[in-house]
């Protein structure tokens, strides 16, 4: 079982740390992973993104061509990675920052409405975790509840634990409100 | 007596919404705008279009160049 | 700190494994992308516990001398950088050559000349490995692929150093440095104390003590030629005996390969995909991946050179390692290189279509 | 009324006309942005459009070149001092800036900058002084203020560990070579007019011969510092300037 | 001044040459064995007379980047050091190569590693011709086997730096730094102004004058990986038009030669000498000595390698322009390596015993 | 009665201990040499002798190891200050100092210096201050006084084209990093006694931890100045101790 | 009444001739010898016997230590 | 017609000068010349030499291992060179820094008391200039008396040019007093 997972957006939409606690939690379960960030603070602004591989095989390559699945959370990404999704893979977005939405008919694609509902909430900061609760929920099911849980508390640094409960709400969250499109 | 009546121009597209020119507008008729521009900041905007007195300060403080103020005498 | 199993960046790993390997002290600038070892260092603050000494120098050029201070001690001394950096370090990196001292020295490889990119490139190849600086020397470099070899590779490079009393480079790149892997670190070594160190490496250090009432110098200077020219034969001798006995490597897929992949650090992990692709593909491909690069493996390239149709040397570079696998491949075979360069990442179909290339050619 | 004035008046402050259209890379609220826009200014008032060359950082300030349209060059990190004094020499009639960060001409760059005034090089060399090496993502400076917290010391600068603040402008002040020495901001808009004036001063003696000019920005880096742009220009009001007082400390 | 034949030092010639040449600014750091090139410059006060700048520099770091600088302006601009000097130039080498500038660097090398000996060696054949600094460039190299190509070359480098926007390193050692000759100083070619730079060599530098509006930029940094590697497969391209068109050497003996010794600089001529020993005894010995080392004149060696019994690659090293020597050879015929180092000179006598023991190696 | 004296008593005044039997390779009447005496004498007196490292330049200085009998490490050429720093952080019970002319510590070393400085790191720093780079042949340093004579300045240093003489004492007595500054000479025998004390309370501050001394040893280099070793002294005094006044400038 | 009697012995071989001592010795007992050592120095010696005082200037400001003072005090 | 020739003696004692204006005289004279010195200012003390080849045809190395002429100034420098003297070739010496004279039987000896003149004539620095006397004496006939005065014209800077007189007359003593000694 191998999946090759690219997550997209904007710098501070916090792309690298969802990437972090789905890599982190798949460690947990025992399994190889990769998360090969795009980097530089010497740059401003501009896409962030970060390609995760998890694995229950040692992983060769933690660069690749093309993905199983690719969250875009805005226009740019997109535009970017949506030709490069496998054919029979995933497309995951939040319709917020998505102007001209994907029509390819070869891959499955899904929606959260992470960004709506951060607001509702009125916490703008869960608006990443809430999109990790989508990409868990269509993930081929690989990762326990508790190593989601624990990749979590890994994850974070001490100093942020206390944010852990309004965190796994948003996950829980973000597993509701994903929804199909195609 | 002729008062100064001014007015300022943003350039929206190029604001950061960084909010240094609010912060030193005498009148305080600048404010950060709710909706985003292309690039994702809240841009500023004149709140009372009469209020500006043309001071400039907003535009001399401004990181990004994005305000062009305008003065003139105004007889009352 | 015991045995741990964590997820971390190869450059966390880094600072980590320093601290383990009972490291006494490390100097650096901040330079991307390698900043996060001194940053994670900071963080660690390894000076409560261990002792170990970090400091952030005010250049490069300091960085290195302070690292020949404290290698001149007898110290587990440590510093990182990225290509410009490392270039303001050659002076430093010759001296410590000249006086013999042990050192580890981090590179995360980027794109150059110049102030070039920050993205991840080899094309540091020929500094590292032909020597940046001046004169007869060489450096051991050891060309870690994953994150887990970041973290091994730190106390081994510190072995090997001390060892052969010599400068010890870990090249690696901004792949290997910014990626995250998991990653056993290891229980820790804890320093050795001044007495410790001479017992195990003998008395050469300039630790003040002249225990036994003869001082100790530490100098790279000889005005007499005959001298100099003894030291360089002495350091020469020193070389073969590395050559000899430290080379390592890796083979892939090698025993029935018809073609063969040599590449070192990220691009073998590339190259490792590309591999795989080709067998699915029907090729029998193979990859050898050197892991010290000085020493280069030049017998096991030379060997299977015999066996093999064609070589692809794959770098993010434009063909500076290739040149070491030609001078070691044996008989008239092709080589071909394939690389990108300036920051971009060959992706595994590339290197696929290179190789495809290669058996295509008669 | 609004629109009535804007089309019958000239503006009374607009976008300097040697700025370029590119919106720079500098994070919202950034001191740099502000400084170009005082240095474009200058340039033209004084007329030096077609004499000007400026050597930008490896720094934040990088990409000075894509934003005041003049000559530039770019430096390697902390050298632009040595490159201005070869530009000025081989051409006396150039006017030549550096525009450097604290960690590029306070750090690595120590020596060129004391030699380049020592040398009294007729150039003026801007120094923006914001604590913290922001490019590289909020390290400590040699300027950075005790207790200060970095990337690199995460728990507040201790001089113990790290050193003391450098107020490297006041040592400057001992070289014969060096002219004019001043230390300003760009915080307010009454700091900004005096910025503008020094900056001004200081080209017009590189061009009169005069030795080398030192105008200090103390500055804010709100990304390195983790503030908004306006806490931050506070922040820097109430411990930086305690530091780094404004004024001018040499001008012979 | 004008044409004038005087007995010199090769360093002195440097600075003649250079003054004659419409050299506008020289930048250096004083360092044995080199420093009369400063000297005499400083005695010879060029800026009163051609308007040419000398500096002396507080560092070798400065004095490279006021090259760089000089070279943005398109000023025909000088450095001179020795091996350490020339290390602490590494990575401003890289900037000039990464931003495309025309200079002259002059290094006399010295032995090393470190501080090492101020005597005459060429163990920086490495460091110069495979690149002591960081990224993918390469720099012209010529190296002077005469107090006359002392001379002549400097013209000559400067001219191709222009033409090539590249720097152009001579390189030499302390026996030809060192050594009086006759030399024939050509009369001067006058400096150019900045309108004469514009009309020959285009408008691309940083003079400050933005003649038609547009602003000229200096730079090697460039944060999109896909253009930093175009820029990159740029340099590439006109490294290959180099390569074609630039490679220079020179060959003795060489048309019926069984045994063939491959040497620059003063190794060639002490192997030249070893050629006349050889013919004497009835050894058909030629000497090809390459006066490009980067472009390497791989064509002529792979031909010759086709032809003789034997190659004998003489340097002042420990080995390292014979790795070029291999790689150029194109069979798998005998090359052996003489050398000595650490500021030892190899005396004709010795280099004929190598040759000799090559002979008998059947 | 001559012999008597000798033979009777022990002598009040001889070779120090701790300097080896080699003849220094110094020219004659070299300061390098008396120096070299007194910190021998120093970290004798001190009982240091298992404690110390010394770091050596690159400059007529370099083979000082050859001459006192503790532990030395050769620099590269101009960083002394960063090994220094580097030896007494990894070992504080160390007594670290530096030995540096005014090339290596004015000229290229000037950024380590005063960082080194700045950093209050807890090594003395001795300085040869000889106006000259006496081992390359004599060339201008950045220490030259106007109008002298050297290798490079065959007319005399004139400050437009080759800068001022630099008073590094004077501007490091700004870094708060510093605890003594003081400059010293050894022509004299007044001189030589100062300076020893100098020296030895440099070296007693250093293990006292209370940061960085800077001891400046104004020095002739009579090959460099083409004069003899005698009227050497004499335009040492006369000149060089103008522009570069004896006594302490810091002391805290 | 109590005197000092002072003397010196020079290291001939590692003295450089370079007159410093001479210059400040204050009875003015030393001077450089006509012959030369085995580095052709000239080197200094003492020239009158009874002259020196002991004072140790010179050995003070050798720098190739080269002198030896001894000192006694002679009852006149 | 080719000369190598080997002139080494204490640093100071105008060894390279001599060199220098020999191998001008050559030049003057349209000869090739090679001149290569010990150097290092960076090394006090010890002994000094140069190389001297002068020849009609190009000089291929200027680093020679045995020598037609030796002139040496000291003991360590006759230690050091004698046996390198080609059988037939020639050594000059000072007896004044001599303390072990040669016995080769195989070379011709030549001694010139070069030191006690200059001190007789009352000046030091014409030392070496009569000792250049000596050499030109026994040199093979190559240079003429108006190739070595242009020479000495062309060695020395203009500011010293008034020593000239005074030096050639050196030469000449030089030239008088040279002894053959086997
Ligand atoms: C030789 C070298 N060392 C280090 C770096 C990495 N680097 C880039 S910018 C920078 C410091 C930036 O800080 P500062 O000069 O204070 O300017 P700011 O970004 O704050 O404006 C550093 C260390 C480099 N590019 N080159
Ligand atoms: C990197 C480097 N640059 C230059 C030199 C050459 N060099 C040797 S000593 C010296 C300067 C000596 O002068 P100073 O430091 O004043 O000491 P002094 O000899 O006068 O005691 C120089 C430039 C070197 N060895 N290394
Ligand atoms: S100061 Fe400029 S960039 Fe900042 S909010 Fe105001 S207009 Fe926008
Ligand atoms: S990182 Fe700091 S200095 Fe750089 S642009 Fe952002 S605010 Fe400005
Ligand atoms: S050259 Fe100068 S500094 Fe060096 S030993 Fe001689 S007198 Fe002393
Ligand atoms: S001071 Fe010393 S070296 Fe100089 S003459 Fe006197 S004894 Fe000799």
């Amino acid at each position: 079982m191998k999946q090759e997972i690219i997550i997209a957006g904007f710098g501070g939409q916090g792309v690298l740390s969802m990437g972090k606690i789905l890599a982190y939690s798949a460690v947990m379960q025992g399994q190889e992973v990769t998360w090969m960030p795009s980097y530089g603070p010497e740059m401003r602004g501009g896409t962030a993104n970060v390609t995760v591989i998890i694995s229950d095989r040692p992983i060769s390559s933690p660069v690749i061509h093309e993905y199983d699945i690719a969250v875009v959370l805005n226009q740019q990404s997109l535009d970017k990675f949506e030709g490069k999704i496998k054919v029979g893979g995933i497309l995951l977005y939040d319709p917020n920052g998505i102007t001209r939405p994907s029509n390819r008919k070869d891959i499955r694609i899904y929606a959260v409405e992470a960004a709506e509902k951060a607001a509702e909430i009125g916490n703008v900061r869960v608006f990443n975790m809430i999109v990790l609760g989508a990409l868990l929920k269509i993930l081929p099911p690989m990762l326990s509840a508790d190593s989601i849980r624990n990749g979590l508390r890994k994850s974070l640094p001490e100093r942020v634990h206390a944010t852990i409960p309004a965190n796994e709400k948003a996950i829980e969250t973000g597993m509701e409100i994903v929804q199909k499109q195609n | 007596m002729a008062t100064i009546k001014g007015s300022i121009t943003i350039d929206t597209e190029r604001c950061k919404g960084c909010g240094v020119c609010i912060e030193v507008c005498p009148p305080q008729v600048i404010a950060l705008h709710k909706q985003v521009n292309g690039k994702g900041y809240h841009y500023c905007y004149l709140t009372e279009k009469d209020g500006c007195v043309g001071c400039a300060s907003c535009a001399i403080v401004c990181p990004d160049s994005c305000i062009t103020v305008f003065r003139k005498k105004v007889e009352k | 700190m015991k045995e741990e199993i964590r997820l971390m960046k190869g450059n966390e790993v880094i600072a980590h494994a320093a601290v383990r390997a009972g490291c006494d002290g490390y100097f650096g600038y901040p330079i991307t992308p390698q900043t996060e070892i001194m940053e994670t260092l900071m963080e660690l603050k390894p000076w409560e516990t261990t002792g170990m000494v970090v400091l952030q120098a005010e250049s490069e050029v300091a960085s290195i001398n302070m690292l020949y201070g404290g290698a001149a001690m007898g110290k587990r001394v440590m510093t990182s950088s990225s290509s410009p950096g490392i270039s303001l370090m050659s002076e430093g990196i010759s001296y410590i050559a000249g006086a013999e001292l042990p050192c580890v020295i981090v590179d995360i490889m980027r794109g150059g000349p110049g102030l070039g990119t920050i993205q991840p490139a080899q094309s540091d190849y020929f500094q590292i490995v032909k020597g940046g600086g001046h004169g007869d020397y060489h450096v051991i470099v050891l060309a870690p692929y994953s994150v887990q070899e970041m973290n091994d590779f730190v106390e081994d490079a510190f072995d090997l150093a001390f060892k052969y009393r010599t400068p010890v480079i870990i090249l690696s790149d901004g792949i290997i440095g910014q990626m995250m892997e998991k990653v056993v670190l290891k229980a820790p070594t804890p320093r050795l104390s001044n007495a410790e160190i001479e017992r195990r490496y003998g008395s050469w250090a300039s630790t003040g003590s002249k225990r036994n009432g003869k001082s100790n110098v530490i100098t790279s200077v000889n005005l007499d030629s005959l001298q100099q020219e003894e030291f360089n034969l002495h350091l020469q001798r020193k070389y073969r005996t590395i050559e000899k006995k430290e080379v390592r490597y890796q083979e892939f897929e090698c025993d029935d390969a018809e073609y063969l992949i040599v590449a070192y650090g990220s691009s073998a992990r590339i190259s490792h995909k590309c591999v795989e692709l080709a067998r699915a593909a029907g090729i029998k491909a193979g990859l050898l991946r050197p892991i010290t690069l000085y020493p280069f493996p030049v017998e096991p390239i030379a060997e299977l050179s015999k066996r093999v149709k064609g070589i692809l040397a794959v770098e993010m570079s434009m063909g500076q390692m290739v040149e070491d696998v030609r001078l070691a491949a044996e008989k008239q075979i092709k080589i071909r290189h394939y690389g990108r360069c300036g920051g971009m990442i060959p992706s595994p179909n590339e290197v696929f279509d290179a190789l495809v290339s290669l058996t295509k050619e008669d | 009324m609004l629109s009535n004035i804007q089309n019958q008046e000239q503006p009374v402050y607009a976008k300097a006309r040697l700025l370029t259209d590119k919106v720079m890379h500098y994070c919202p609220g950034c001191s740099h942005g502000t400084l170009h826009k005082l240095i474009a200014e200058v340039i033209d008032e004084l007329q030096l459009e077609h004499k000007c060359i400026g050597i930008s950082p490896v720094g934040c300030g990088v990409f000075a070149y894509d934003y005041i349209d003049i000559d530039w060059i770019e430096a390697a990190h902390g050298r632009a001092p040595a490159i201005a004094s070869a530009l000025k020499r081989l051409n006396p009639d150039n006017m030549v800036f550096t525009y450097q960060g604290d960690g590029d001409l306070a750090a690595i760059g120590t020596g060129e900058t004391i030699h380049a005034c020592n040398r009294g090089e007729n150039i003026t060399i801007i120094f923006i002084n914001n604590g913290i090496y922001g490019m590289t993502g909020g390290q400590m400076a040699p300027t950075t203020l005790i207790g200060m917290k970095t990337a690199t010391t995460p728990e507040g600068r201790d001089p113990q560990l790290h050193g003391f603040p450098v107020k490297i402008a006041d040592m400057l002040c001992h070289l014969d070579g060096v002219s004019y020495v001043t230390r300003q901001a760009v915080h307010k808009p009454a700091a900004v007019r005096k910025a503008k004036s020094a900056l001004k001063k200081a080209f017009q003696k590189s061009m009169d011969g005069k030795g080398t000019s030192f105008v200090e920005i103390v500055a804010t880096c709100n990304s390195g510092w983790k503030m908004s742009p306006v806490a931050a220009n506070r922040w820097m009001e109430e411990h930086m300037l305690k530091q780094y007082p404004l004024g001018d400390l040499k001008d012979i």
